[in-house]
Formats: C-alpha cells, structure tokens, sequence
C-alpha cells in the first residue's frame, strides 16, 4: 500500500511558470528563497545575506522578462527554474521576449555624474553580475535565458 | 501583497515637509505607487521628503529607480530628498550600485533631519 | 524603453513542477498559500483559516500525488497548477501514476471502531472532500489530475 | 526544512514516561521521523509518552497516520498516549477526522498528565 521513496538520484529542479506581471514577483522570490532549503534538515547552505543576494538576482532577471515581453505584448508564462545542489543553487528565467545584444548594454555609469540622475534604470544587469556568481545570458530572436550561478560558501 | 505609502506632515517645523514611510517590496509591483505619491507631493508643494524605507523588506533596482527618481524630481524643483534605511540588507543595494554616494542615508527620521534649519 | 503592462486580461494560473519526493511539501504548501494574495492590495479573500483549509487540502492531493507515482517507479515532476480568482482559487495537482477508482476509496470508517487504529492512512480523499468546496478526480492509466475548488466567503 | 523531535524524560514522576516534542510540519516528510522516534522509546521501555504538538504549523493525513500510530503501538505494549495540541487550527484536523474522539487533546504538558498517577 504505500510505496517507499524511490532510490536517490540527482537534485532535480522546480519550475515555476508565472504570468508575466509583477505582482508575481514577490511570489518567485519566496519560491527561490524556499527552494534553497529543500530536504536540508540541518542549516541552510546559505546565510540569510546570500538568500537576500539570490533572491535580489532573480527578481532582477524576472523583471527584465516581464519588461522584455510586454515590450513585444507576449502573454507567455514565464518559466524559473531552480535546482538547488550540493554545492550551488542554478536559477534560470527564461522568457519569450524579443532578446538583445548583452554586450551593447553599459556598465554603471560613474555615479558621480550628474546625469546619472537621468536614468532611473540600468542597474539590474549590473546587480547580477555583481552579487552571483555566474551570469550566463542565452538570448536571440525567441527569448532569452539568463542562467544565476549562486555558489554556498 | 501589502504594500503601502503613508505619508505624515512634518508641519509645524517644516511647513513645507512630509515624511512617506514604504511598507512592503519596493519591486517592479510597488515602485510605481511610490512613484505616484512623490509626484503628488511635489504637486501640492511639498520640498522636503524624507523617505523611510525602515518597513521595506526587499529592493532591487526598480524600487532604487524609484528612489533616485524621487531626488531628481525633488532637486528639479529645489527641493530635497533625505532617506531612512537602517536595515542592513536594504542599505546593501544602495551600497552594490554606488548609490549610497549620491544618497546619504539615515538610521531614523530624526538623524535624517539633524542639521535642517526648521523654518 | 520601459513599454507599459498590457491591459487587463483574465487571471492566469500559477504552475509548479516539483520533483516527487515530500521534501517539496511545504513549497507547495507555502505557493499555494502565497497565491491567493497575489495582486491584491487590500485584505486577502481568505482568512488565515481558510488558507489553512486551501494549504491542507493541496497537500493532501500531493502526498497522493507523490506515493502514485512512487507505486510505479515514475520519476516524472509533479505540477501544481493554482488559479486563483475573483470568487475562487482553483488547485489542480497532476501526477503520472496510475490512477485509481475513486469510487472503490471507502470514505471514513466509523471512529470507535476498534479496527480504525490499524489503518494509519485513508483519510486524504476525506479531507479533500469535507474541507474543500469542490473536489474533482479525473483519473486513467497515464495520471490523474485532482482539482480543489475553494470558494471565496 | 527545519523538523525536529526533541525527547525529555518525565522521571522522577514518571520513570517510564517521555515528553516527546515535535517542531515543524508534520506531513509526508515529517511523519517518518516521529514514527521512528516513537519506535525508539518503546523498544527502550517507555510506556508513557507525551506527544507536544504545540510547535506543529501544519498537520495532515499523514501527520495524523504517525500520531494514530503511536498510540496504537503504545495501547500494545499497555503503554498510554496523552496529546499537547493547544493551536486551533491544529486541532481543526483531528476534529474534521473524528479523531479528537479517539485522542484526547490536551492544552499543554501538565494538564495532559493531570490524573495520572504518581509512580
Ligand atoms: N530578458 C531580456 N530580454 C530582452 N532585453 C533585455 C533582457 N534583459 C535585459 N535586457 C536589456 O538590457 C537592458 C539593461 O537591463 P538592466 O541592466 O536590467 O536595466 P533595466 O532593465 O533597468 O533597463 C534593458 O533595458 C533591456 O534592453
Ligand atoms: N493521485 C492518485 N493516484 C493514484 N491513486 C490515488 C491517488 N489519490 C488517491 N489514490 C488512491 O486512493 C486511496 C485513498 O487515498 P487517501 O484517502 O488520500 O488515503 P491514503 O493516501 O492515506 O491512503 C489511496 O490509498 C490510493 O490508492
């Protein structure tokens, strides 16, 4: 009658497939947050700073999907995928805007210029790259998949 | 989920002063309405905001595009914006952007007005 | 550059996939739970009791959910699909198992019976069933997909 | 994530009783770490255990499988069963399942072992 727990195998991963809407956002950082605890009995693999950096990372990523794909008025789901390991946790964001040229976007203007008060956004590439560990963007004409490497200390 | 401004006057001492407390995610979701009460604000004459951004839980870069909107609409209009961020955590994402240079921010409403000439 | 939210349209639904292992339970239960307020400023549509109900139920479907397809060695991800709505949230949960005849589930044995103790399961579709508004099972050899509807008050 | 069961002895009062105090959920995933604990104290001779369910958030069908399954495995070996559930909502799921009939459930640890005798 009841069945036991299938023999171990890898981590696999969560996904979840949001509206694209911000309202949902607060929604995938619990998920993500959450997702780092998975089957740990013991502490978390990340202190609550490296759960707030992760959870800052992705919301960074699906806000660019949400903007990316209203840009274009696509309703698709947006998909994050997270697969919390042994050693890091993988949050990927894809979605089905119109991609871009990742090299054409610029780094932090330096702050001390006054027209840096002028631009209000161009800070969420920046922040990923900053506080993951790895940023890898996939990206063309379909969509873009930005792939948030956060390694446990 | 929640998220809320609420806005106080700072009358009598700065007639012309409020203070907006953020409660909740200043996200992609809540920095529009952050948004729209410093435009109001500036609208009915206030220039002095002191924003409290103790209740904010999370920031990312939309809510800082808020925030930096609100110094520039407030110094367009010879006004100026003075920050409340004692949480650590929230103080970090001014600090990763550099922003923190252009911002001074203040551990309470009370730091944050030390050295205002009340009117 | 930062193109509008495209005018209203009804709700979408929320989908996550998990692994099929019961470390993901209290994921569920708290996306689930987190769903509900989505996008609601003011007060939730339902009391924290309510959600208590709502959260229960689910995981009820997905311990289900989870021993189905541990009955056949199927390691395919679980989907929870939440819905929420104007007047109601509407939860599917859909596994890969072999289905069942829900008619051949007895419903509670009577309590003082003696024998009731020796049964330390059997009361999921019980539950599901008095707390829910709404319980549908549609069930074949490829799966089975419960849906749980819980009315707004 | 966090679960726990946390043991304390009820000697001298009660030489073979044992407080045994759960925290976290108790669904599918908790479940098996109670039933092996309450294994545990009855191969080691206790005969009276207190199931603390006051810092349970969350308790299902499953849940509810270990806890009947504990007190039939102590009724086996004439041992007792006494229930420390004082969240309503936690108790909601006992009483849907008709089970407060078969369990008593008690406010706390001194009111469940009122009655009981000294040894
Ligand atoms: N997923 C994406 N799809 C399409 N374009 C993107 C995506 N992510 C980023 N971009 C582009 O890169 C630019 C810089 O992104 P970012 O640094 O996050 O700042 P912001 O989104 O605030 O403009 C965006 O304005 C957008 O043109
Ligand atoms: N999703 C499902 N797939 C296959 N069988 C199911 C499913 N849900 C319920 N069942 C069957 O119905 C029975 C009764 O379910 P339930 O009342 O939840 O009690 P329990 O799961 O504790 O046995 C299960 O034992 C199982 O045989």
């Amino acid at each position: 009658m009841n069945p036991s727990r299938p023999a171990d195998r890898p981590v696999e991963a969560v996904e979840l497939f949001i509206p694209p809407l911000p309202e949902y956002l607060q929604l995938v950082r619990a998920v993500v947050g959450a997702t780092v605890g998975v089957g740990r009995e013991d502490e978390l693999p990340l202190d609550p700073g490296g759960i707030a950096d992760l959870r800052l990372v992705v919301s960074e990523a699906v806000t660019n999907a949400i903007e990316a794909q209203w840009s274009i008025g696509a309703n698709d789901r947006i998909l994050v995928r997270c697969r919390p390991d042994q050693k890091q946790t993988v949050v990927e964001v894809v979605d089905r805007g119109p991609g871009f040229d990742p090299d054409l976007v610029p780094d932090l203007p330096p702050v001390e210029d006054e027209e840096r008060l002028d631009h209000e956004s161009g800070l969420g590439l920046s922040l990923m790259k900053r506080l993951a560990d790895g940023t890898v963007v996939e990206t063309g004409p379909g969509g873009t998949i930005i792939r948030l490497v956060v390694e446990y200390p | 989920m929640q998220f809320e401004v609420f806005r106080s006057s700072l009358a009598p001492n700065f007639p012309d002063g409020a203070v907006l407390r953020v409660l909740g995610d200043l996200d992609m979701a809540g920095a529009p309405r952050l948004r729209n009460a410093v435009v109001s604000e500036v609208g009915a004459g206030t220039r002095l905001v002191v924003l409290d951004l103790t209740g904010v839980d999370h920031l990312d870069s939309t809510g800082l595009g808020a925030v930096v909107g609100a110094l520039r609409r407030l110094r367009t209009h010879d006004g100026e914006l003075r920050v409340v961020c004692p949480e650590p955590r929230v103080r970090r994402v001014f600090e990763v952007c550099d922003l923190d240079r252009v911002l001074e921010l203040h551990v309470d409403v009370d730091t944050a007005l030390e050295g205002m000439t009340v009117q």
